[in-house]
């Protein structure tokens, strides 16, 4: 069946994506929040994978709460979207510029 | 299954200020925003509760909710100091928000909220406790952070916050899911079991120790993790600047503490080269960059960074005289944070922002006082005795020093050489240059006088450390 | 020895009334009178201090002792001995100086001037008097802070310059300083500096502490090539400052070798005692040329203090030299005991001649606003009684015997002979180029035509000006011919001193 | 899990058929998209209502209580009255959030 | 792996298909019962012209679907408008794999399947946010944001409801809560769940954009909602997809709270034995018709929800009902007050 080793390397492989996304993406600010989200996932993954191969429900609850946090990361994250949205007209990353030194 | 009944007695602190933030909350929805005196009285009274609750439950302490959570000597220090930097930081928020149009139940809401969740992470004694605390106070400052929703500077602080913050939060809880897989277990105490008793895989295990140190880089703001920080605390209006880098500082050392020594106490080895590679690398950098600042915040941000390395210092060596030493870094620095945001706050009025360094001009001339205080808490941050932050450097460079790593040591006081000549910059405009203009200072009179008093603490601090030297040291021995 | 903590109080009573003196705000008499009860009362204490010291021990006397930071076991520990004791003398009497001398002259926040100084005036005893590492570390840096204020804000045009340089050099220096003494703190146990003295260090040890305590005090001292934040600080510095940085913090360079670096790392004195007596030799030979090129009077007499102050290491690390050639005895005593001495003298001496020049110049800069030598010219036919005094503190500079500046370079060079004919031939050259920038500085300034008509229309000295250079010149000439007094009370230290500089460590 | 592979391609199969059976007679003027007899002029993926995503916000916090409540409804019976103390605890912080966005008007549309 | 293909998935396979081939005859015949019972409640007969009493008029309305061209905007996002159907009718035939129709009649008896119902019913909701977008028409997008508002925030009602359920029920297995509710029509967890049973029934109708709910395709106001741009077999899937929901809503209404396939006269000594005959999957059909007969009744019968009505009802009157009935059942529960929490139920099935 699939191994251990497996899920975590498809999580390894989420995470890298998702941070790559991060520090790569240039033009769309909710592609940001999207990684953030795939972040958390591939996490979630890990745990999951972990806890069922441990036999232990630890890790599994932990994803429950992750999954609680990120939908409230989300909610914080779309609102200060909405508001700089709202300043600006636009979600691309590039603007994010005038703070600078 | 059966579930035994957790000692609440424990966590009745934070069970208070939960129930002042619903009490608040309830008001907020309540009342219109004319009442924000009563929000703000409430907010400070939830605060001196619970400070006042943690005062006097000191003392005995353990785990309780199921080895979640802790009570200890460190916990209670962090709590009070927690209480008191926010007290502070509403008091003087105060007339700064309001003249911005700020002054919304939504601030001390967040604000308690925020405080709720550093409590708790300062409490916490399991991953899962720990990454709630930490996120419970993360998701209140991104949104404190962009509060100010007409502002360009603020919202895009806010967003950098929140994108790299929840980077930060992911690195950590990659780093955590690792540690579980290897040690089979999420509390903190389990973990230092398990890796003191078990064979491990030590590679894996070194693997998730560099993504909760990237983590906790992230949360601190160490260089290369730092990028947030300096955008955040000049965009972010002052008040929210002041409560962004004060208090949550305090929990931040927390979780460094639970995680890295409690936690992976027996990686030592592991984990202290990278904290070596992010204090050099903060110090720095920091120090450096905060040179090229004209933007009085942003200068603090790269103080802040610096004092981050420093930090950090302590933690490196490794020993009880170390952590000791870092936390008694962490609470001075919380108070000469206060005290400087606290000033560019009293500057500020309707309209002015007192943040530009140009903006101290002639100071010394127009308000001695005040430029005087200024003036201590620059040199203080500068690390001159004697002044609080000289014996915060001193305590960590000790350490350092006393575990043999001389070289960390010199990069840290040459490079502190260097911090002071930005501090020194700010004396400078305050007294060496003349005025341009007289105006008035806005804010109220006990504002005035209560940042007069956390200057005088820096300083007595700096007179008398020893009591809180002994504290801290007690903490951890 | 006494139950009466007299150094505490020696140290707390003008910090504690110069942050009284920051109440006055306005009210500038008031100010002035407060802050001259204060030097004085502070003067007359160490006096009494000076009654009181037992010239023939070496022990530390005067000692109070309690925790501090227990922590780490820092202590407040206090206490004198002979090295201590004149500087101490010099630090209270040349505060009352410089309160006298800025009675006038500073009109602009005169409270915090005098509080300035009187803060600093406790911070510098308390550097003397510590004897716990961490608090001499806590003295010297905190001097830094009024000193860069004073300079700072009543200095002249450049003045912010000068400042950061110097506060940046000093703070730099100090840095390694007290890694050093952490480091000992690692070796020795404890942070009191006795214990450093009796701590076994191998060599590598010594050597690294060594240079480290080296950039620390060569900084303040200051010596060649680390120098040049000393003549930007006297330019820009009001008199007083000029005269408290002459006079007492550069005394602190000194004092610090004499404390921490020979008894502590006596080994690495030695083998790196050609350093030192190299360095101090540039120092002396070079920057007596230097000094000649200058035109500002200021800077003359800054380049000449370095010059100096050259003499003064010059005579700490020649004693390495005369153990090695014990042959050649000439003059009075012990070669060694010559040659610390000859050094302390010369850091008193030093200390009261700059400050009479910097009040000297001070009292022509408050007439011309001008301190260029070529704006000046016959000074001598306006201000006679002024000129006077002027010329003397010149020749006393220039080490004219008879006057304080002769007895600690002539005691030097004594022993400097003892080493090697040419180190004392170096170092006796300062007497001819000091002569020689001296002169001629006071020929263009004092003598011939008068220059111009701001010079004719000069007053003289008024009482007050004339009773603080008077008063100086009394005790450089009291020095000057009967130095016993002063060379007492430091026997039995300097004996102390070279028993445990001659016991290796190794 | 089968079932929903084939539930797929049950929704595929039509449309395909439905591309391949029907005609395919397209014309300007039928494929514009539907407007009240005049020419769409603006992209329609701009702005909408912020009420909408608060709603889908809500929701989300919302949907986790529950996600919270199932596994609690599961075994209340196993970890009585202390369990349902915690849960009660628990809803009542969620009420006092219902509560302050109510009060706030996040529920009110028009 | 050939033994795998022959033993369980060809199996399942058919029963899968023929789940489906029932339900979309049932959907088809729903659709013409519609017509005819709304026909009828207005005083008119309906269609009748397609074979006797109109009973081929689905055939034919879907033939003729069929045979439409399936319009493709020019302005729309292609991928996503094929696939916003397709994930439409996906979700709501596959929550059919966990509906047990008689004791151990059931698909998959997976233990989590109430979540599983509701995991995958809320995946409908991406469908209408698709279409509407993909559609980039004003009216198709404004339609989806409604509709989608809409569903999700009777999702949480509905979801409040089912907990009650669990809590009574102490399980996720429907086949389990089926047997918890043992005992007779009085034993039905509709009594004790009352008003979660009322809210969940219309927030069911809510959730199908059914009316009174069906603002979002409000003719007099945004044309026909989300899937205004589509057309022929496109169209026909959507269609299928809402009938099929509505199905699926009822028969989970009779699964949860009427007792799925039990016989409501358990318990009852004479009618239990005369009517034991019937097998479990008829009452769990005529339950199930009954439900969908309400949603024809509601419709024919009720005026149009406005928008903010309809917000309105789900938010401040459902959410805060459902929450104080879930204090009070669990308090219920775990004090085993009244007679249908005293025990876990022992199930057979395995």
């Amino acid at each position: 069946m699939i191994a251990l080793s497996d899920f975590l390397i498809v999580a390894a492989i989420l995470f890298s994506l998702s941070v790559a996304g991060i520090f790569l993406n240039r033009k769309n600010i909710i592609i940001l929040l999207m990684c953030i989200e795939l972040m958390l996932l591939a996490v979630n993954l890990n745990f999951i994978a972990f806890s069922y191969f441990a036999g232990d429900a630890a890790g599994q609850v932990f994803v429950f709460f992750i999954l609680t946090v990120a939908a409230a990361e989300a909610a914080i994250g779309l609102a200060i979207l909405v508001v700089l949205f709202r300043n600006l007209s636009t979600i691309n990353v590039d603007v994010l510029n005038r703070l600078k030194g | 299954m059966a579930f035994e009944v957790p000692n609440m007695l424990f966590a009745l602190p934070e069970m208070l200020m939960l129930a002042m933030c619903c009490i608040v909350l309830l008001v907020v929805a309540f009342t219109v925003n004319r009442r924000i005196n009563l929000v703000h009285a409430l907010s400070q009274l939830s605060l001196l509760v619970t400070f006042l609750t943690v005062f006097w439950m000191m003392g005995e302490g353990g785990l309780t909710f199921s080895e979640t959570y802790i009570k200890d000597p460190l916990s209670d220090v962090l709590k009070l100091a927690i209480c008191l930097v926010n007290m502070l930081v509403l008091s003087y928020s105060y007339s700064y928000l309001q003249a911005r149009n700020l002054l919304q139940g939504e601030f001390y809401v967040l604000a308690l909220f925020a405080t709720l969740g550093m409590l708790v992470m300062v409490s916490a004694h399991h991953f899962l406790t720990l990454y709630l605390g930490l996120e419970l106070m993360s998701l209140c400052l991104y949104a404190m952070v962009a509060m100010q929703r007409d502002s360009f500077a603020a919202t895009e602080a806010g967003m950098k916050y929140f994108i790299l913050g929840a980077l930060a939060s992911g690195m950590l809880l990659y780093g955590m899911s690792i540690i579980y897989g290897v040690t089979g277990e999420l509390g903190i105490q389990a973990i230092a079991v398990a890796l003191d008793t078990e064979d491990l895989n030590q590679t894996v295990l070194s693997l998730g120790i560099v993504f909760l140190v990237i983590g906790i880089g992230f949360k601190f703001g160490a260089v290369p993790f730092h990028m947030w920080l300096p955008d955040v605390y000049q965009g972010a209006p002052t008040a929210i600047t002041l409560f962004v880098a004060s208090a949550p500082k305090i929990a931040a050392f927390a979780l460094l503490i639970r995680i890295l020594t409690e936690g992976m106490g027996d990686m030592l080895s592991v984990w202290r080269d990278m904290l070596i590679m992010l204090a050099a690398l903060s110090i720095i950098l920091g120090n450096v960059l905060a040179i090229a600042q004209s933007n009085l915040k942003r200068m603090l941000a790269y103080s802040t960074i610096s004092h981050v390395g420093f930090l950090l210092l302590g933690v490196l060596a490794g020993t009880q005289a170390g952590y000791a030493a870092a936390l008694f870094y962490t609470l001075v620095y919380a108070l000469m944070t206060l005290g400087s945001f606290g000033m560019i706050l009293l500057l500020s009025r309707e309209g002015f922002e007192a943040e530009e360094i140009e903006d101290f001009k002639g100071l010394g001339q127009r308000h001695p006082w005040h430029a005087l205080m200024m003036l201590l808490l620059m040199f203080s941050m500068a690390g001159i005795p004697p002044l609080a932050g000289f014996y915060a450097k001193l305590g960590v460079i000790k350490s350092v020093v006393d575990v043999n790593l001389l070289a960390v040591a010199i990069v840290a006081v040459v490079m502190s050489v260097i911090g002071a000549y930005y501090y020194l910059r700010v004396v400078k405009v305050m007294f060496f240059d003349t005025a341009t203009e007289k105006p008035h200072i806005a804010a109220t009179t006990s504002m005035q006088y209560l940042l007069s008093g956390n200057v005088l603490a820096v300083l007595l601090l700096g007179l008398f450390p020893g009591s809180l030297f002994a504290l801290c040291a007690r903490i951890f021995s | 020895m006494m139950d009466f903590p007299l150094l505490s109080i020696l140290i707390l009573l003008p910090i504690i009334g110069g942050g009284l003196l920051l109440f006055c705000k306005q009210n500038h008499v008031l100010a002035r009178q407060l802050a001259l009860v204060i030097s004085l009362t502070t003067m007359l204490l160490s006096f009494l201090l000076y009654i009181g010291f037992d010239v023939t021990s070496h022990e530390m006397q005067f000692v109070e002792r309690l925790s501090w930071i227990a922590t780490f076991n820092i202590e407040y520990y206090l206490g004198i001995d002979g090295f201590s004791m004149p500087l101490i003398i010099l630090t209270t009497v040349s505060t009352v100086l410089v309160v006298i001398a800025g009675w006038q002259v500073i009109q602009d926040r005169a409270a915090q001037y005098m509080a300035a100084f009187l803060i600093m005036e406790g911070l510098m005893l308390g550097v003397f008097a510590s004897l716990d590492a961490i608090l001499f570390y806590l003295f010297f840096e905190a001097m830094l802070i009024p000193l860069f204020l004073v300079i700072g804000i009543w200095g002249g045009p450049n003045r912010v310059y000068a400042t950061i340089k110097f506060f940046l050099y000093t703070f730099f220096g100090s840095v390694f300083l007290l890694i050093a003494l952490l480091y000992l703190q690692f070796q020795a146990g404890s942070f009191t500096i006795l214990d450093f003295h009796t701590v076994s260090l191998t060599l590598t040890q010594q050597i690294w502490i060594f240079l480290a305590f080296l950039i620390a005090f060569a900084v303040k001292i200051p010596m060649w090539p680390v120098h040049t934040w000393l003549p930007d600080a006297h330019v820009e510095a009001p008199t007083g400052g000029s005269v408290i940085l002459a006079a007492i913090t550069l005394k602190i360079g000194g004092y610090g070798l004499l404390r921490f670096a020979l008894p502590i790392t006596p080994d690495a004195s030695m083998t790196l005692d050609w350093l030192v007596i190299g360095l101090s030799l540039i120092a002396i030979v070079y920057i007596g040329f230097v000094a000649l090129a200058q035109s500002d009077l200021k800077k003359l007499i800054a380049y000449s203090s370095i010059a100096h102050m050259g003499f003064v290491t010059l005579g700490l690390f020649i004693i390495f030299r005369i153990t090695a050639n014990e042959a050649i005895t000439i003059g009075i005593g012990n070669g060694q005991v010559l040659a610390i001495e000859g050094a302390m003298v010369q850091m008193i001496s030093h200390g009261f001649i700059a400050a009479a020049m910097f009040l000297s110049v001070g009292v022509l800069y408050d007439r011309m606003h001008t301190r260029e030598i070529s704006a000046y010219g016959g000074v001598a036919n306006s201000m006679p009684k002024f000129t006077a005094l002027a010329v003397f503190f010149a020749m006393a500079n220039a080490g004219l015997p008879g006057t304080s500046g002769f007895v600690g370079e002539f005691m030097v060079i004594l022993a400097a002979f003892q080493a090697n004919f040419w180190y004392a031939f170096l170092a006796a050259t300062t007497l001819i180029l000091g002569a020689a920038y001296t002169l001629w500085m006071v020929k263009r300034v004092f003598f011939g035509e008068i220059a111009n008509d701001e010079v004719a229309k000069l007053q003289d000295i008024n009482s007050r000006e004339m009773l603080l250079l008077a008063s100086l010149a009394v005790i450089v000439l009291v020095i000057g011919v009967w130095p016993d007094p002063l060379l007492n009370v430091m026997h039995a230290s300097v004996d102390n001193l070279l028993l445990q500089i001659t016991q290796s460590k190794l | 899990m089968l079932f929903i592979i084939i539930g797929i391609g049950f929704g595929v199969m039509p449309l395909i058929a439905g591309f391949i059976i029907g005609p395919q007679r397209p014309d300007a003027e039928k494929r514009s998209s539907y407007e009240c007899g005049f020419e769409p002029f603006e992209d329609t993926h701009g702005k909408f209502d912020v009420r909408y995503y608060l709603v889908a916000i809500l929701f989300i916090i919302f949907d986790l209580e529950i996600a919270f409540l199932f596994p609690w409804a599961i075994v209340l019976d196993e970890i009585g009255v202390f369990g349902l103390l915690a849960m009660f605890l628990f809803l009542g912080i969620l009420v006092v959030g219902f509560i302050y966005e109510w009060k706030k008007g996040a529920l009110e549309w028009e | 792996m050939l033994d795998l293909l022959t033993q369980h998935l060809l199996p399942n396979i058919g029963k899968i298909l023929l789940i489906i081939a029932i339900l979309m005859l049932a959907v088809a015949y729903l659709t013409l019962a519609e017509r005819k019972i709304i026909g009828y409640i207005q005083m008119r007969i309906g269609p009748n012209r397609v074979g006797p009493r109109g009973l081929l008029q689905p055939i034919a309305d879907g033939l003729k679907l069929l045979l439409k061209e399936v319009i493709v905007p020019s302005r729309s996002n292609l991928y996503l408008f094929v696939l916003a159907p397709v994930l439409a009718i996906g979700p709501a035939l596959a929550a059919w794999a966990v509906i047990p129709f008689d004791a151990g009649m059931v698909l998959a008896d997976i233990n989590a399947g109430l979540l599983y119902v509701l995991a995958i019913t809320s995946m409908g909701v991406y469908g209408i946010v698709i279409a509407g977008w993909a559609s980039n028409s004003r009216y198709a997008f404004l339609g989806a944001m409604r509709s989608a508002a809409q569903v999700v925030s009777y999702e949480i009602a509905m979801g409040f409801a089912l907990v009650g359920v669990l809590i009574a029920a102490g399980s996720l297995n429907l086949s389990e809560i089926v047997m918890a509710q043992q005992g007779g029509i009085f034993y039905w967890y509709w009594l004790p769940l009352l008003p979660l049973f009322v809210v969940y029934f219309i927030s069911g109708v809510a959730e199908t954009n059914r009316a009174p709910f069906d603002i979002a395709e409000g003719e007099s106001e945004i044309v026909a909602g989300f899937h205004v741009e589509y057309s022929g077999m496109a169209f026909a899937i959507f269609f299928l997809a809402e009938y099929a929901d509505m199905i699926l809503i009822s028969i989970l209404a009779a699964t949860l709270f009427m007792g799925g396939w039990l016989s409501p006269f358990q318990g009852i000594p004479v009618l239990e034995s005369m009517f034991s005959w019937v097998p479990g999957l008829v009452w769990l059909l005529l339950k199930t018709s009954f439900f969908l007969f309400i949603y024809l009744w509601i419709r024919a019968t009720f005026p149009r929800y406005r928008y903010d009505q309809v917000m309105r009802l789900g938010w401040k009157v459902f959410i805060p009902v459902t929450l104080v009935w879930l204090v009070i059942i669990s308090t219920m529960q775990v004090f085993d007050i009244g007679p249908w929490f005293n025990d876990v139920v022992e199930v057979t099935t395995s």
